[in-house]
């Protein structure tokens, strides 16, 4: 938007992680805002394929990307040069949920319960530690792979519990009118409160173009902040760019978002080098990590704003 | 197929008494869309009568044939078997087609016990029957042929002979003999003479040479042009056996000499 | 036999049938809404979006007819080259295969870092989703040519076009025709693949969008229009069938085999 | 013209060639490794990965060609069943349409639930992607079979079975191998979506958790190995092809149409 | 086709000066796997010459028009076309199989074009060109016919006006008249020998007809059954015009039943 007024400015890609929702509102307020245009940018947003948005990423098609922890952290020790210049939001949102008729209240009472999962070999290992961690065994646990089916549809059937995001699905329940129980990953297991999602680029393009960095983290954070401090409105932002969504559902999700986005830091987007270090010593205790991870090469603070 | 087959009785003037009515045609008329094809072909075919129709090409002979054989409604007009209606019925007269129509994935031996397996018979019987007559169709060592391998009157043969197999009392032949030389013609003519004769089959048979029909038919059917209609009916009152040598006397020359002109004229 | 059918009636009847079971099996809960909404709210829900959806279909009809085209246009010229060259098609063969069996999604991101975000990308995957069955079908069709009528075509000294337009392609139209129906039936799907791989709109976005927000019955509302569009690019094929092959006008596939005029095969029940 | 293709050989020389070129082509730097690495390097992480591959390519194996031969066997029969009732054919043929036209990803949760989460859903995708190709293919082969044919055997009251099984089904044998090869050619592919979409395991699977851990060699280790498991597929069915045709035994459709012994149409450029 | 169109320089005893040779056969064998079809066959067609081919069903007729026509390559022997050869080539002499093979896809209009069309004409001056001769054929009105539509004999006559129309100097006929009644037959016939007459082409004519070969030929070839060999090559020396009444009188009579005979010695 608006490369025609001011030719000088940089045009850059940013690719999501997943559909377009309460996450990225902030690169959309900032896109909207002109926050971007006042930094000498002119931002275009993208949807990533099935397999994500990192592989466009590293072919040096888009700038920044949408990433999570868990990738980045594949990618390093890979060798694939990806770095987190910020966190969207600041604790694991994400948790255990089942229809309250289950009766599952613990991670004790998933015994004799079926998991429905997508199929990652994490979920497996999740599920192990923090039964290990409540006494109970995960052999009794049916763990049967969904993929992409959503957990409405998937507790329709065999499945009674599922791993689902507090601020997406719990909302959605809730506007629904179906009662769920739900256990925050981050409560049971410190080592799982790691950050999703997270801003990435590429360690070649922080050391060639460090002050684009620099000026495209300083707009998002401005939109990030203006989501924290006026959700309706950002909402509406993020509708008038997919409305497609559910307004109901984006509307509540963003009020849910806005205390979540920078929960306990001092400034949005802060990652500490313990979530990371933290994280990947959880994934190599489950035999989960191969290759050589440096947790400080993995995240930056050093352009935020 | 040597003379043995043929019973004397054939032999003599034809019909003293007349024999009842086979199949019969009344009044059939056909057209495809605007062209009129037939119009009010009547005629009946007694029972062991040998009759051939002979017509300029594209008069409807074909067209008849497929209306007698039920496979095709005629606009008006209806066929009679054994006095009973059978207009578009199918199954109840013995029908061979002017193409081959062989099958292309089935050997020689195969095509030929088609018939004999609609009939009830297993396949390892109906080759078995079938493969007793292929010496007499001149097919023997083809039986694993495939039809494209085999030349034009050899799989005409074939088809004669799947026809014979699934015989009816009535057997509509449309040119049976046309891709033949005069020698495998003559046997197979002579077969053909001895199958009605053992069989008492009815045959009505499409031919364009005149000499044939003389020697084989009890009458002849002339047709005109398209439209279609008969323009003549000649009984053949030559005693039988009729041989090649016969066509010489001047009876047989006058009768011949009678349905050219009479061909000739209507083809103004 | 065939009477018992004779009034189950058109595929109209058959749809409102089925429409009719699968309404009272969302109305009595038989089916949970969140798998499976009702018609009715699928139709509400379609009717009132209808504003956001037709840029969408817009795009994706653009992509995947433009697709189909360019996919059969590639799948002709391409078997047309492989059949000219036999070794080149036995060289070949196996390629376009291969070309079937690598996961679209693994090409995706490769289509999308060559040709870009845009249209072209999209583009591709209904190109290789469509030229496939065209290729084989039209590669099968010239190959069972009435042999002896290239013979008649090879004495008269006819050359490759002349023979080929002539006798080949003809002869093959039936085959080919099988190819594209099945292309047709893929093509808008393909968009929609494509857009749900990454797209900036579409209806394969539209239903990514509504999927992950959970409302069910605007992605029902969103699969019947593709429905409907892939059911009028099948239909549009057929009657272009129709059109090429007049010689056999009356032998439509779609309705069954009928025949000439005064045939009885399809009488026969009538006494 | 032929002439220059002679000696451009055989598919093994261009397979051998494009992946010198894709070798040269990573090697040089000219694609990024990240997204499409060196055929060396596949072929190496293949070697090494193979014993955990193994399982993965049983659970696909076995869904892929499962599905595929009841898919066939399935379009084949509906084929059958619609040829037989021309009225029911043009109620169900747009339903046929439909069922291909509808994202795998939306009915395959409905397939959870009907059919469970194990090896039934996953089969069910492949069946749903292999019937389609065979049932057009199957109906527009009986559709083109030479009415006179049928006239003789109408005329000899062969009834409907003899009439198919000696008429029908073999003249529309070309058609519905040309169908066959394109449901062979999905049906591995057809495995791995299902796998992809949920399944414990699979080579759709282990592709999935490669990509997701950046080993992009382990991921075309298995791309290489769907396409292998592909081409074997395909391949049957062209061999089941010529030993269910041997009327046509030497017009082969891989290798390109030759002809009877001393015929000279593949021989033109013998001076 | 009247009679007019024939020149009278035909009439009179046969060639009384040898004509240069045409086409020649040169010892031409042939086998299928294990089939011997033909074996050592030689003869030559002169400029001009009307040379009809007898012989059984299935003696290598056809494949012996393949091979002239250069469709299929003998086991040996060579084919030469003014003294050139030519064993293999295809284009150089025309050639009418004896399936008609029409396009089934064209009307019979564009079927007879299509000749025109191959030696460069366009599709519009090709259907004006090949309209004019519809009439002769007994055509006229079903130019927009589909093949399907038509009668054996109709199929026939278009076929050859297809090969009329891609004609050469030398003409192969496979059975041209087959399914032709005796009045067509007589007509195209006739039309036929004007066409060798005015165009001076060589034809080499195969036929079942004994009649129809004395009244056309030149020089009458009488083949073996298969493996065919030549065993017989009868000049034919009867002044022309030849009409079917010719056909009565004892030098006709003696020639026929000679060749009769003679298939009937080899078929044994
Ligand atoms: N492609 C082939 N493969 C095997 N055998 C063949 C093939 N083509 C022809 N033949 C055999 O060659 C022999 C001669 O066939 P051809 O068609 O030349 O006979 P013909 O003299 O034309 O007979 P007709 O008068 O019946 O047409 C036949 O026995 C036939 O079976
Ligand atoms: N399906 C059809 N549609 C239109 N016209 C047809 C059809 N079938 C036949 N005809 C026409 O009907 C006429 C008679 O055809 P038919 O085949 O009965 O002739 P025929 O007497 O058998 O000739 P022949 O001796 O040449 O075989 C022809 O003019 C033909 O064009
Ligand atoms: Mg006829
Ligand atoms: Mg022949």
């Amino acid at each position: 938007a608006g490369g025609r007024e001011t030719p000088s400015l940089t045009p850059i890609t940013v690719v999501l992680d997943w559909t377009v929702n309460t996450n990225h509102t902030g690169l959309y307020v900032a896109l909207e805002k002109g926050y971007y245009r006042e930094e000498g940018l002119d931002v275009s947003i993208i949807t990533p394929p099935e397999t994500g948005g990192v592989s466009l990423l590293l072919a040096g098609k888009a700038r920044f990307a949408v990433s999570y922890q868990e990738e980045v952290t594949y990618a390093r020790a890979a060798g694939r040069p990806v770095k987190a210049i910020a966190t969207v939001i600041q604790h694991n949102t994400s948790g255990f949920a089942a229809r309250v008729e289950e009766g599952i209240r613990t991670p004790k009472d998933f015994e004799g319960k079926t998991y429905g999962g997508w199929g990652s070999p994490i979920e497996e290992a999740v599920l192990k530690a923090v039964m290990a961690a409540y006494g109970a065994d995960y052999s009794k646990v049916r763990n049967v792979t969904v993929g992409a089916v959503d957990f409405f549809a998937a507790t329709e059937g065999e499945v009674d519990f599922m791993w689902i995001f507090e601020g997406w699905d719990g909302v959605a329940a809730r506007l629904k009118g179906i009662p769920i129980t739900y256990i925050p990953i981050a409560e049971i297991e410190p080592a799982l409160d790691y950050y999703t999602p997270v801003l990435v680029t590429t360690d070649g393009y922080i050391e060639a173009h460090p002050e684009v960095v620099r000026a495209f983290l300083r707009a998002t954070s401005r939109g990030y902040r203006f989501a924290i401090e006026h959700p309706d409105e950002a909402a509406e932002v993020l509708l008038s760019y997919a409305p497609e969504l559910d307004p109901d559902l984006v509307r509540e999700s963003q009020r849910y978002l806005a205390g979540q986005y920078a929960r306990g830091a001092a400034r949005w987007g802060e990652m500490k080098l313990e979530v990371w270090r933290r994280f990947a010593d959880w994934l190599t205790r489950y035999g989960l990590l191969e290759g050589i991870f440096v947790p400080e090469e993995a995240f930056t603070n050093e352009f935020l704003p | 197929m040597n003379k043995k087959e043929m019973e004397p009785s054939r032999e003599g003037v034809s019909p003293p008494v007349p024999r009842p009515v086979k199949l019969q045609a009344e009044g059939i008329s056909m057209r495809f869309d605007d062209l009129a094809v037939l119009e009010g072909i009547s005629f009946s075919l007694a029972e062991r009568e040998f009759l051939c129709l002979l017509g300029p090409s594209g008069c409807g002979k074909s067209t008849l044939l497929r209306i007698l054989s039920g496979l095709l409604l005629p606009v008006s007009g209806r066929v009679l078997l054994d006095g009973e209606e059978i207009t578009g019925r199918t199954g109840k007269v013995s029908y061979m087609h002017q193409r081959d129509l062989l099958l292309p994935w089935k050997t020689v031996l195969d095509n030929v016990a088609v018939p004999l397996v609609l009939k009830g018979y297993g396949w390892k019987e109906a080759r078995e029957k079938a493969r007793a007559h292929l010496e007499a169709f001149g097919l023997k060592g083809f039986e694993a042929y495939y039809p494209s391998q085999l030349s034009g009157g050899m799989r005409q043969r074939v088809a004669l002979l799947r026809t014979y197999l699934y015989r009816n009392d009535v057997m509509l032949l449309d040119e049976p003999f046309g891709a033949l030389d005069a020698i495998t013609r003559e046997r197979l003519q002579e077969w053909l003479l001895g199958v009605v004769e053992r069989l008492s089959t009815s045959v009505l048979l499409v031919t364009h040479d005149v000499d044939e029909a003389i020697l084989l038919a009890d009458r002849i059917l002339v047709l005109s042009p398209r439209p279609g209609r008969v323009v003549a009916a000649h009984p053949v009152p030559f005693p039988r056996p009729r041989t090649r040598e016969h066509l010489l006397t001047t009876d047989y020359l006058s009768l011949k000499a009678n349905i050219l002109e009479e061909l000739r004229t209507w083809s103004r | 036999m065939r009477r018992s059918w004779r009034s189950t009636g058109s595929p109209f009847l058959t749809t409102v049938g089925l429409l009719a079971v699968w309404e009272a099996a969302s109305r009595l809960g038989a089916v949970s809404p969140f798998l499976l909404p009702a018609p009715s709210a699928v139709v509400v829900e379609l009717v009132r979006q209808a504003p956001l959806l037709l840029p969408h279909l817009g795009a994706t009809l653009l992509s995947g007819l433009g697709g189909f085209l360019v996919g059969v246009f590639l799948g002709v010229g391409l078997a047309l080259v492989l059949d000219a060259f036999p070794r080149l098609r036995a060289s070949l063969y196996p390629l376009l295969v291969i070309s079937q069996t690598i996961p679209i999604i693994f090409l995706y991101p490769l289509f999308l870092i060559w040709f870009g975000y845009g249209l072209t990308s999209k583009l591709m995957v209904v190109v290789l989703v469509c030229f496939f069955p065209v290729i084989v079908s039209l590669l099968d069709g010239l190959a069972s040519v009435d042999p002896e009528l290239l013979d008649l075509f090879t004495s008269m000294r006819a050359g490759w076009w002349y023979t080929f337009w002539l006798v080949r392609f003809p002869s093959a139209l039936p085959s080919l025709f099988s190819g594209l129906t099945v292309s047709a039936t893929y093509s808008i799907m393909g968009a929609v693949i494509g857009e749900w791989l990454g797209a900036p709109r579409g209806l394969g976005v539209y239903m990514l969008r509504a999927y992950k927000t959970f409302s069910t019955a605007r992605v029902f509302a969103a699969i019947l229009v593709v429905v409907v569009a892939s059911l009028v690019v099948v239909y549009l094929v057929k009657l272009a069938s129709c059109l090429a092959m007049p010689w056999r006008a009356r032998r439509d596939t779609v309705t069954g085999p009928s025949r000439n005029a005064g045939d009885l095969t399809h009488m026969r029940s009538v006494p």
